[in-house]
């Protein structure tokens, strides 16, 4: 906006109203842990939204370079703490790219089991706390019903719940005990009628409709532009998924698998049959459109979990034995990009010969997602920052790492 | 002033006492004024208490979860005394900028306005605190007077965030009562008196005589001024005042223990009285769908009969008036909260044209299309009805009929004595057209064509 | 002529809710924070409600409260609420000014007292106080019918002469609350943000 | 992604400012001087050929041995090196641009070495830039509002880099 205040042509707007200077968090309830967005409003209408990160910085680099890849693993848990698998697999893999390391089939299987079912309860937690910014408190309940099922497999396997250091460079620190996929087969059944009862409550629902359709839209150009990656990416109508599209080494884990990429092609979503069709005002790349992908996401991630274990009863061998604390890393460096349930979550490894590697540098997907904030808030009320920071669905720890 | 105070229970009570108190005497009026006030306390302080723990059962049971299960008994009904309890003991804090008179104030002005609506709100035939004609009007005018207390108290905490939440309830409350007055008018034009005790009798009879079934529009009128309801009482999806999300807690932001209970006292009070008057104005009141007490010919019996007859009405009442705030708890809990400028647009662009237009529709039911027809349309309350409408009549034009029959019989024709009847209105003058014409201008004012003789 | 035995009920209440009135509007005049001279006002205006009730015109009584207390002194309290920068702006009148308004109030007061005790039935002690507030008052079926069109006054005016002067309230009512209805649209719409010089500034503001 | 044809485009372009290209390692990358880098990623967005619209990461990484004895093993000098790792969501393909920097600009402890800032070509490079200045202290260029990120505004040093000591203490809050 050119300020106009010498500019004597203009006819100066009769009602003067000041800006005021409004400080939103980083105590605030709804932005997702501890971000400060200073917002200068004008009335109610956003004139700037600046976002404010650094608050749960432990600055993990410097630390990879003091400690063994076999240890950095409870680090990487900590960064997106929502989706602690992912980020086992990103580093595990990242390490046996440079070691050249080939895990057994039984193990791959294993990962991508592991990975989806925690895209799953990411997402879950996504949808729920979208629904708590937006007023409805039930959703989040729900959503959390569900995901407890998951922690309890999850438990079972590894003995933690938020943070697993389960997969680890060479394969994981131990088999799935029997009887495991049998209670994850009874979760997978139990779960898609209840998808159901969260479109009813949220997607079609006509408030909620009104509060994120056409709210914070962003541009397939400014998506790119900016980095954005995974469900924000896919909402503004890119068709990129590093699951089919990344690095070969990432993309052979899902060479064998069937799935179709979550994204809006002529008019309508690969799996929207049977779920609510895209309301008349919604517009490609806003804050509904990055919810449904993110619904449909997790009906594709059921799919490749139940196609993850029969691969997995098919496959013979262990599932890989974890590499020694003092492996010696070959001199080099390698990167490699992840689909993690918020986006692209990239580990670039440089190391010199011993165990401990000299740089360790994390891309967080969520850093270039909220990037977008001050263009997108441009403009809005203010009840419409925490719907857009919410269709972000971001995670602090991932971001100030 | 005999009437005025309502003595039926006074009089009861001190008949068993065996003391004779004139209420004109000072103390005498000023304990039929406690006698009233503590009664309608004691039933708004209960409601709010049961509110309180039913809104958690029932979100409970939402969401999938027991609710309170531990506090005394089975199902946790003590939660509500201890949550009382642990506001009680509470520190009132008040913040160092904030406005010492007005944030002390603000509380009690939200709940006196929500207590004070009480006062004109029948619970059973002839069971009300104070008879007033335009008792309609009355709650209407005293509902509009809660959102001062919180514009002083989103002032007065001085804090930036509260100041939005008091800007935005103001705003929300002020322009909804314009569709609520335009939806609470189709009822009393049906009825022809805004008595609420008349409109309540005026259903008597099977379900069908339920002013919700009397046309479509009024139908529709009855969802209207549910969603303006909830509106106005500022409870989900319209609760911007209190928008956790964005404003932290809005208007009561900083207020704790005992203040802040009487903010929640002043909400679920309002509500139950929003959902009574829908009850009262749309389902009946205290007549319930099947006339037992009519047919049993109780309710006119008088004695321990009719006091049952109004017990049970009473009952009726109350039942219905749960559902409606089981309603707005049950929607509290499903929908999300809309935005400031969409509450604002649903009243001007949807709730206000919605009310005219079923006020209009509802006008040409009633006068059978603005005179084409003879007489109103047929409805479904003419189905069983006990009297026809026009046939009631409020209890003072009662009064004035049996005062002026019984002098019609004594004195000759010509003018009566002016005797000591003053009360007597200079309306039901001599002649015998005036006072039909009083009284069936009561009936339906605008359907009598050629006006008065 | 108040005797404290034979005083009843209704006296008193109304010098409560005269004490009140006068109270609060005297503490208008000399509070000095704006924000509380605006909330006495509406316990003024209230109290004054409350005397409306204790003669039994609760319409008139809900009406006040309603247009007064529930429209006005809520806009009034917003805009002072709003344009109340520092929250204690404090309004100081310098001394002259308070002799100048002493001197027409009195004025006023004693018109308006000198017109009062006029008034004969003001003047001769009411016997009957507690017959003038009717219980169950049908105050609001002569309004009602007035509005309707209905001639309430004339009915019983038996000199014919006279009949004729009277005129209906309808038409006089009905223009002013068109007349209202105008200065308030036009009002918002004079307020309102104007669009700034468009031609002037390349980026659309 | 056919690496040599990128390369040999490169350098008939540039010249020798387009200084190498390493192939056999895990990931190839090609080296570029700092002066020439905004015109060689200007060239890598627009092309047809090669459509690098997104940047998926900026990474600086310190090359330098703090203690005597392990620096004599050493087959490097002591530099800082910054990696552009590119990536194109249309033609599907990704390089690494490489640009060798001195750790200090002259070799003057303190003054930040400097280069051309890519934030005008790619919007996320300026969240990024600014995260390489915060944490491993490099100067962009033309960066529209160079601020620390992650660091609170007034911190000293910078963490990443290998000779970055612990300041024993921050507004009154001791460390050790």
């Amino acid at each position: 906006m050119a300020s106009h205040l010498g500019d004597p042509r203009v006819v100066e707007f009769d009602v003067r109203t000041d800006e005021m200077l409004i400080n939103m968090g980083p105590q605030h309830p709804s932005t997702h842990g501890v971000l400060r967005l200073a917002l200068r409003t004008d009335g109610e209408i956003v004139s700037e939204a600046t976002p404010h990160i650094g608050y749960l910085h432990r600055c993990a680099e410097k630390i990879g370079e003091n400690l063994s890849h076999r240890q950095y693993i409870p680090y990487t848990d900590r960064m997106d703490y929502l989706a602690a698998m992912n980020m086992n697999l990103g580093w595990a893999l990242v390490v046996e790219k440079l070691l050249k390391h080939e895990v057994p089939e039984r193990g791959r299987h294993l990962r991508v089991l592991m990975a989806e079912l925690n895209r799953i309860a990411s997402h879950l937690v996504a949808m729920g706390t979208y629904g708590l910014d937006l007023g409805s408190f039930t959703p989040f309940l729900y959503a959390f019903r569900e995901r407890e099922r998951i922690l309890d497999l999850f438990e079972e396997v590894c003995g933690a719940r938020l943070t697993y250091s389960y997969i680890t460079p060479g394969g994981a620190t131990g088999d799935l005990t029997e009887g495991w996929l049998e209670k994850c087969e009874a979760f997978l059944d139990q779960l898609a009628p209840v998808i159901e009862e969260y479109h009813t409550l949220l997607t079609s629902n006509a408030v909620f409709i009104r509060r994120t359709a056409g709210i914070g839209v962003l541009s397939a150009e400014m998506a790119i532009d900016y980095g954005t990656s995974g469900p924000v990416l896919r909402g503004s109508g890119v068709d990129y998924d590093l699951r089919r599209d990344g690095d070969p080494w990432y993309t052979g884990l899902y060479r064998d698998y069937k799935y179709e990429v979550i994204v809006q092609k002529d008019g309508h979503y690969p799996k929207d049959r049977d779920y609510p069709p895209v309301p008349a005002e919604a517009v490609l790349g806003d804050s509904w459109h990055r919810f449904y992908v993110r619904m449909l996401e997790v009906v594709q991630s059921v799919e490749l979990v139940r196609q993850a274990m029969e691969r997995y009863r098919a496959a013979k061998g262990d599932c890989g034995a974890p590499l020694k604390l003092t492996q010696r890393l070959p001199k080099g460096e390698a990167y490699l990009e992840t689909e993690a349930p918020r986006g692209q979550m990239g580990f670039f490894l440089v190391a010199d010969g011993n165990a401990i590697p000299w740089r360790v540098r994390v891309r967080s997907s969520s850093f270039c997602n909220l990037s977008i904030t001050h263009e997108v808030c441009r403009g809005c009320l203010i009840a419409d920052v925490p719907a857009v920071i919410g269709s972000l669905d971001i995670v602090m720890g991932e971001i100030d790492r | 002033m005999a009437e005025l105070i309502n003595l039926q229970i006074l009089n009861r009570l001190l008949g068993w006492a065996g003391v004779d108190l004139p209420p004109s005497h000072l103390a005498g009026a000023v304990l039929a004024a406690l006698v009233h006030g503590v009664i309608l306390l004691g039933i708004v302080a209960v409601a709010a208490m049961f509110f309180i723990w039913a809104e958690r059962k029932v979100a409970g049971r939402i969401q999938d979860r027991l609710g309170p299960t531990r506090v005394g008994g089975r199902f946790g009904w003590l939660q509500a005394l201890a949550d009382g309890i642990k506001l009680l003991s509470k520190e009132d804090v008040r913040p160092r900028e904030a406005d010492a008179l007005l944030f002390r104030c603000a509380p009690y002005v939200s709940f006196a306005a929500s207590f004070t609506a009480y006062l004109a709100l029948p619970f059973s035939d002839g069971w009300v605190a104070q008879h007033i004609n335009s008792a309609v009007f009355f709650i209407l005018a005293v509902l509009g007077l809660e959102v001062f207390g919180v514009i002083l108290a989103g002032y007065a905490s001085g804090s930036k965030w509260s100041l939005f939440g008091a800007m935005r309830e103001s705003a929300q409350v002020v322009s909804y009562e314009v569709p609520l007055g335009l939806c609470v008018v189709v009822p009393v034009f049906i009825c022809g008196t805004m008595n609420l005790v008349t409109i309540g009798n005026m259903q008597t009879g099977w379900l069908t005589n339920w002013l919700v079934f009397h046309d479509p529009f009024t139908f529709a009128v009855f969802w209207v001024y549910f969603t303006c309801a909830i509106a106005s009482v500022n409870r989900a999806p319209f609760d911007l005042a209190e928008a956790e999300s964005e404003l932290v807690a809005g208007f009561h932001t900083e207020y704790s223990g005992m203040r802040w209970c009487y903010f929640f006292m002043a909400e679920y009070g309002s509500m139950l009285l929003v959902s009574g008057l829908a009850t009262i104005l749309f389902f009946g009141g205290w007549h319930g769908p099947v006339p037992v007490f009519d047919m049993l010919g109780w309710s006119s019996m008088g004695g321990v009969l009719q006091y049952v007859a109004e017990l049970a009405g009473a009952a009726n009442f109350l039942i219905k008036a749960v559902v409606g705030v089981t309603v707005m708890i049950w929607v509290r809990w499903t929908l999300p909260r809309l935005r400031i400028d969409q509450v604002m647009t649903t009243c001007l662009k949807y709730c206000t044209p919605l009310a005219a237009v079923c006020f209009l529709g509802a006008l040409g039911w009633q006068t059978g299309m603005f005179g084409l027809a003879a007489g109103p349309l047929w409805s479904p309350n003419q189905l069983m009805a006990v009297k026809q409408r026009g046939e009631y009549r409020e209890s003072w034009v009662l009064k004035a009929e049996a005062a002026a029959a019984a002098e019609g019989s004594a004195a000759q024709a010509g003018r009566p004595a002016a005797s000591g009847d003053r009360d007597e209105p200079d309306v039901s003058g001599e002649t015998e057209p005036a006072r039909s014409s009083a009284t069936g201008a009561v009936g339906s004012p605008l359907s009598r064509k050629g006006g008065v003789g | 002529m108040m005797t404290l035995a034979g005083m009843d009920w209704h006296a008193i209440y109304f010098w409560l809710f005269a004490l009140l009135t006068c109270g609060f509007a005297l503490a208008v005049l000399f509070s000095a924070n704006v924000v509380r001279m605006a909330f006495y006002l509406v316990l003024c205006l209230g109290a004054s409600a409350g005397l409306f009730f204790l003669t039994g015109a609760e319409f008139v009584a809900a009406m006040q409260l309603m247009i007064y207390v529930g429209g006005t002194l809520v806009l009034l309290v917003f805009g002072v609420m709003l344009t109340a920068h520092s929250r204690f702006v404090s309004l100081r009148t310098p001394s002259g000014e308070w002799i100048l308004a002493l001197i027409a109030g009195s004025a006023l007061l004693a018109l308006l007292l000198s017109a009062a005790l006029k008034v004969p039935d003001w003047v001769k002690a009411n016997p009957d106080r507690a017959a003038i507030s009717a219980a169950d008052v049908e105050a609001t079926t002569p309004i009602g019918m007035g509005f309707a069109g209905v001639r309430v006054d004339k009915l019983s005016q038996t000199d014919p002469q006279l009949l004729g002067g009277m005129s209906g309230y309808l038409l006089p009512f009905l223009i002013v609350s068109i007349h209202l209805l105008v200065v308030l649209i036009g009002a918002a719409y004079m307020a309102r943000a104007k669009r700034r010089a468009a031609a002037v500034d390349e980026g659309a503001v | 992604m056919d690496h040599q044809k990128l390369f040999d485009q490169l350098r008939e372009r540039f010249g020798d400012d387009v200084r190498a290209l390493v192939v056999e390692t895990i990931d190839p990358w090609i080296e570029v001087s700092a002066e020439r880098l905004e015109d060689v990623c200007r060239l890598l967005k627009n092309d047809a050929a090669w459509q690098f619209n997104l940047l998926n990461c900026i990474t600086a990484v310190d090359y330098f041995e703090p203690d005597a004895k392990k620096a004599a093993k050493v087959d490097w000098k002591p530099h800082v090196q910054m990696l552009y790792h590119l990536s194109s969501t249309t033609l599907k393909h990704t390089v690494v641009i490489k640009v060798r920097l001195p750790r200090w600009k002259d070799d003057v402890a303190g003054q930040l070495p400097e280069v051309a800032s890519v934030s005008g070509i790619w919007r996320t490079a300026d969240w990024h830039e600014r995260e390489v200045y915060d944490l491993m202290g490099v100067m962009f260029v033309g960066h529209p509002d160079l601020r620390r990120i992650l660091c609170p505004e007034d911190w000293e040093g910078y963490p990443l880099r290998k000779d970055y000591v612990m300041p024993l203490e921050y507004h009154g809050i001791r460390n050790r």
